[in-house]
């Protein structure tokens, strides 16, 4: 890493571009840590495919349900849980039912906290949400894209019970969905597999159902060509699209909160890049003459 | 026309051409696909007068669920005329069915307003049904006419996949043709790949530096194809290791992975004529957890400095981790994934990197083996049929949208 | 000190003990390693036996066996023997005199991966992403798509022919090929953006766990 | 019995998986077969955790390098296994409040969440490293990346604030993720799907079987 050669034999530009990563290190921890301290509010646009997902939640009569399913596990929580404080918001304010599930076993665990941090809002207090009649957490099962197959048959197949061992005939909120075709949307929050590729390949390509997603800034961009081709509503990607989306609902929440770290780092990282190029450069062109 | 270096594309293009033509035929059949239903309608706020009954939902049809193993049917009827407009007071409709077109109604399900289908899918086979829509809302219920009697039934074919299983057959046929054609000692041209061609020297430079070649076949389970490719690379490069008589280590994360990697590796420096150099300890298992097996891999980059690396299966965050670090030790990489998120960062940290489709041909390449060589023919003639049907669809569409001529979605409908 | 107090300290240090790589390898970030390479493999051990291995193989023997007790009817759900059966094959390794029987189980995975794969990619990866480049390269009224369009149907078409492998990439072919290099490039550029992003919303995930859960600064 | 045994299952299996796609009725295989994957798997892991922990009895009883912590693999592994099997309420083992889950949030998720987060620090490195417009391809990936990362940041719309609204840096990522980004993708895929079919083929075919070991 570090070489101990003369140093009069190097110029300025060859030990910049010989730099010891460590240095690198640090101006990445400093340039998140010191913004986390301010409170600066940023103007974020709302780009079409976040309004994508706003619409389809958005266009559904009260009432409706909702399945969401709790891909992920907390080593996403930053990206993916203002997502999902943001998609409870919007559902309840709307009072769409609500039906989570998780193929990741951590998921469901990560969708109570959620409700958690959502419950404590005035607005959503005082609708007085019941437990099986507003939402249902099913829990997790074991079975990854199999699960999704099978519950277009039947939910029951691979949810016999809900996360808390009541059967789901006895939940009022399960009475009368028997498959995909009783729900209205499907929401998938996913940061890797089994996640939205494996809802798009299983339950939309097969049983048609729509679907909306939020999914972690690296697996966003591998969803753009199911959102061309429609088989994807919409999809809100990593932190910055969480933020799109407390923007568009009007209630900016941590997401926001965060981009100024963001764009810091962003900068940082871009700075780094053209001095890299620009030593580069500079070296190439003494080379030459 | 693509010139091609066997007989098989200049002789029998035409027969190709009518393949594709029969291909494009059968495509133009559009799926059996019921019309996903969903509601324009506004969740305005309920009134709560007093309003006479709703309209009851009218035209209820039933029909059996094409294209499934039996079990079930469809129910399809039109809105209630006071969900969502009328008196707009329509909480719930219940489906109801019975064997016996005048009685003997029985609850089943429930959907909420707006909703103009509901599928049974606890139906017997063969047994007559028939259903009634009830309307539930503020101000009572009522109840529709009864459906027409449907009946479900077992499919033998699903014919919603028939295009599937001609470009299977279309495709696996191409594939077998090659391999075939190689048997009996056709040459194939094969374009260079230069991460593969960099193997052999990879080899050659650890085995000079003395020190080890590491082998990483991703981070999946053996439920994953690209593991399975990794595996089989091994394979080639186990061989080559066994041959320079340099050492060869094997960390994985996958107690199935170890098992079949044991395997390769011990059968690849049999073939060599070194069964003598290989022991089980090659091959070891760290742990099932992304995270932890790459705090275990980057330890042991920094500690034992690989001469060379492979990264070659499916890999997710973790392989920026590991292409970095091995890049600070100055390990000579050569990575190859088909997931397209972690391509970029091998294609920036390593010195050869394998782009998707080229992961599943390098064990074919590496093992120059005709038969398998055949084999990356038959994809390219996958890939020729894909561009062929690409380009006559862009220009039909294209003509379409110059004249303004009024062709039904095509694209809806081919495929 | 309460348990939970005590958790974000094992926490706090833990996390430090892998951050102190970043400067260099050292017995610290050895320790937090060794733990997680143990911690993970139980983890995952505890998961796989609650959430695998009972529900799958237990519970569906134990559904047959109730039945047999109880209506004396033999249940299909005794097929799930063949699964223990070749999950036991699989344990045989442990013994070298029949351990070549595990390849049974061996070839039944990869046979079953695939089978199963084979007709999944071709539908979802293959025939939907070719019906989804059928795009009209002329959209009247409509100068972004129209663009758009050309570059899609463009873009794929190029990069298609830069994976022909039984042709050599040399005059229009290679041009076309060269064109399609530079959108996988276009492509490879976009996501690395995408995964700057990501993976600094981690690292702010992580710096305010230390600040304000641990250190209530923030 | 060693060889052509597994062959023929390979074969027959991997055939019966693609012939039950197209049979609604043979599709309750596909499940089965699912099933007893994870039966396998379930069963395997015996072997992988016996693996590691005699690697780790050997290097403390070998006195390796660093062979100390050898011991602490082995605790690690007891300390959550032992209250994950027998003290966390059996299937409920990872409910809020058992010790299990205690062990997972303090001890299991900061180590690998920290670990992800070294991600943003290499990601750094990578980009000083090896992001040099070299040559034509270099620069494209380069210039990608660039408006990417400023243009879905604020700042990106901020330093362009002169040029019109619609052609900022943010709208310039919008167009570049919806189209250059989605043909690359597509050309991706598409040719994953030829080789993934391709590569089953031939493990179908028994072409491809140096995994099988030999006799």
């Amino acid at each position: 890493m570090n070489q101990e050669n003369n140093q009069e034999e190097k110029s300025f530009w060859e030990k910049l571009l010989s730099i010891d990563r460590r240095i690198i290190f640090l101006f990445i921890a400093v340039a998140i840590a010191v913004p986390l301290f301010f409170k600066v509010s940023m103007h974020i646009p709302v780009t079409p495919i976040v309004r994508g997902v706003y619409d389809a939640i958005e266009e559904l009569p009260a009432g409706s349900k909702v399945l969401v399913s709790f891909d992920y596990d907390p080593g996403s929580m930053p990206e993916l849980q203002p997502m999902a404080e943001a998609f409870f918001r919007h559902c309840f304010r709307k009072d769409l039912k609500v039906i989570i599930m998780g193929l990741w076993p951590q998921g469901p665990l990560q969708a109570n906290m959620a409700l958690e941090e959502v419950f404590k809002d005035e607005d959503i207090k005082a609708k007085n949400l019941q437990y099986g009649i507003d939402y249902v957490n099913l829990g997790f099962t074991a079975g990854n894209e199999v699960v999704i197959d099978r519950m277009g048959h039947s939910f029951e197949e691979s949810y016999p019970k809900d996360g808390q061992g009541t059967p789901l005939s006895e939940l009022p909120l399960m009475k009368g969905v028997k498959n995909y075709d009783n729900v209205d949307l499907i929401y998938s929050l996913s940061a890797g597999y089994p996640g939205t590729q494996e809802w798009v390949q299983y339950a939309v390509d097969v049983f048609h159902v729509k679907l909306a997603a939020g999914n972690t800034a690296v697996q966003a961009p591998s969803m753009y060509p199911y959102v061309q081709t429609g088989q994807l509503a919409g999809v809100l990607g990593g932190m910055k699209g969480g933020a799109e989306y407390e923007t568009v609902l009007g209630i900016p929440g941590i997401a926001v909160r965060y981009m100024f770290s963001q764009a810091v780092a962003h900068a940082v990282i871009c700075l780094f890049i053209i001095i890299g190029n620009l030593a580069f450069f500079s070296l190439r062109k003494r080379k030459r003459s | 026309m693509i010139k091609t270096h066997t007989p098989f594309f200049e002789s029998k293009s035409t027969f190709f051409f009518l393949i594709f033509l029969l291909a494009i035929l059968f495509l133009l059949t559009p799926f059996p696909v019921e019309a996903q239903e969903t509601s324009e309608v506004e969740g305005e706020p309920v009134e709560e007068a007093e309003a006479p009954l709703p309209a009851p939902p009218a035209n209820v049809t039933a029909k059996d669920i094409p294209n499934d193993k039996g079990g079930a049917i469809t129910i399809s009827w039109e809105k209630s005329a006071d969900d969502g407009e009328g008196a707009n007071n329509v909480t719930e409709y219940e489906i109801l069915r019975s064997t016996n077109r005048d009685e003997g109604y029985e609850h089943i399900g429930n959907t909420a307003p707006g909703a103009t289908s509901f599928s049974d899918s606890d139906t017997k086979n063969k047994v007559r049904y028939f259903y009634k829509i009830k309307v539930i809302s503020l101000a009572g219920t009522s109840l529709s006419l009864p459906s027409n009697p449907a009946f479900s039934k077992v499919q033998w074919f699903d014919l919603s996949r028939l295009t599937l299983f001609i470009l299977a057959l279309i495709i696996g046929f191409a594939i077998f043709y090659f391999i075939n054609s190689a048997k009996t000692g056709k040459e194939l041209f094969i374009r260079k790949i230069a991460g593969l061609e960099a193997v052999d020297d990879a080899v050659g430079r650890a085995t000079e530096m003395g020190r080890k070649i590491i082998f990483i076949p991703g981070i999946m389970d053996m439920d994953s194809m690209q593991t399975i490719a990794g595996v089989t690379i091994l394979g080639r490069v186990a061989k080559l290791a066994a041959e320079y008589e340099t050492k060869l280590e094997v960390p994985v994360s996958r107690s199935l992975v170890m098992v079949t990697c044991r395997e390769t590796v011990k059968e690849a420096y049999l073939n060599a004529g070194r069964p003598d150099a290989y022991n089980d300890n090659m091959v070891y298992y760290l742990t099932d957890d992304q995270f932890g097996y790459a705090a275990a891999l980057d330890g042991l980059f920094i500690r034992e400095k690989p001469a060379v690396v492979f990264l070659q299966g499916q890999f997710y965050a973790e392989s920026l981790i590991l292409a970095e670090t091995a890049n600070s030790i100055g390990a000579i990489q050569i990575a190859g994934t088909a997931m397209p998120s972690q391509l970029p960062f091998f294609v920036a940290c390593c010195d050869y990197t394998l782009i998707g489709e080229e992961l599943f041909a390098a064990s074919a390449y590496l093992s120059k083996d005709p038969k398998l060589l055949g084999s990356l023919k038959g994809q390219d003639v996958g890939k020729f049929i894909f561009l062929l049907v690409i380009f006559a669809g862009v220009v039909l569409l294209t003509l379409n949208s110059v004249f303004g001529w009024n062709l039904p979605n095509l694209a809806e409908k081919l495929f | 000190m309460s348990g939970e107090v005590v958790g974000v300290w094992i926490g706090a240090i833990l996390t430090l003990g892998i951050f102190s790589f970043l400067y260099k390898d050292n017995p610290f970030y050895k320790f937090s390693e060794a733990l997680f390479v143990g911690v993970s493999a139980g983890y995952w051990f505890v998961v796989i036996f609650w959430q695998y291995f009972l529900p799958k193989l237990v519970d569906n023997l134990a559904l047959a066996y109730t039945e047999l007790v109880t209506n004396g009817r033999i249940d299909y759900h005794w097929i799930y023997l063949i699964g223990g059966f070749l999950g036991v094959l699989m344990l045989l390794r442990l013994f070298p005199k029949v351990g070549w029987l595990s390849r049974w189980s061996l070839a039944f995975v990869v046979g079953t991966t695939a089978g199963l794969q084979f007709t999944r990619y071709l539908q979802s990866n293959g025939i939907i992403q070719v019906k989804g480049t059928i795009l009209p390269l002329f959209v009247g009224g409509n100068l972004h798509t129209t663009v758009g369009n050309i570059v899609i149907v463009v873009g794929t078409f190029c990069g298609l022919i830069y994976f022909f492998f039984s042709k050599e990439h040399k005059g229009a072919f290679g041009g076309a090929a060269r064109v399609g290099i530079w959108f996988l490039m276009i492509t490879f550029g976009a996501l690395f953006g995408y995964t700057v992003m990501s993976r600094m919303s981690l690292l702010i995930g992580r710096m305010y766990f230390l600040f304000s859960n641990w250190l209530g600064l923030i | 019995m060693r060889r052509e045994v597994p062959l023929v299952l390979t074969a027959m299996v991997g055939l019966t998986m693609i012939i039950a796609h197209f049979i609604p009725p043979l599709n309750i295989l596909k499940d089965m077969f699912e099933d007893w994957f994870f039966i396998i798997a379930a069963f395997a892991i015996y072997l992988g955790v016996l693996n590691l922990l005699r690697i780790n009895a050997d290097k403390i009883y070998k006195k390796q390098r660093d062979w100390p912590f050898g011991i602490v693999v082995i605790l690690g592994f007891l300390v959550i296994t032992i209250p994950g099997l027998f003290f966390s309420g059996g299937r409920s083992f990872s409910e809020v409040g058992t010790p299990f889950y205690y062990l997972y949030i303090h001890v299991y998720y900061p180590l690998s969440a920290t670990m992800f987060a070294l991600l943003a620090f290499f990601v750094a490195s990578a980009s000083y490293r090896a992001f040099r417009a070299r040559n034509v391809e270099a620069t494209m990936l380069l210039v990608a990346a660039f408006v990417l990362m400023l243009g879905r940041v604020p700042i990106g719309d901020w330093i362009t604030v002169w040029l019109p609204e619609g052609y900022r840096l943010g709208n310039a990522a919008d167009w570049i993720m919806d189209f250059p980004q989605t043909a690359g993708q597509r050309a991706i895929m598409i040719g994953i799907a030829l080789g993934l079919v391709s590569s089953a083929l031939r493990v179908i075919l028994g072409l491809e079987r140096t995994y099988m070991g030999g006799d």
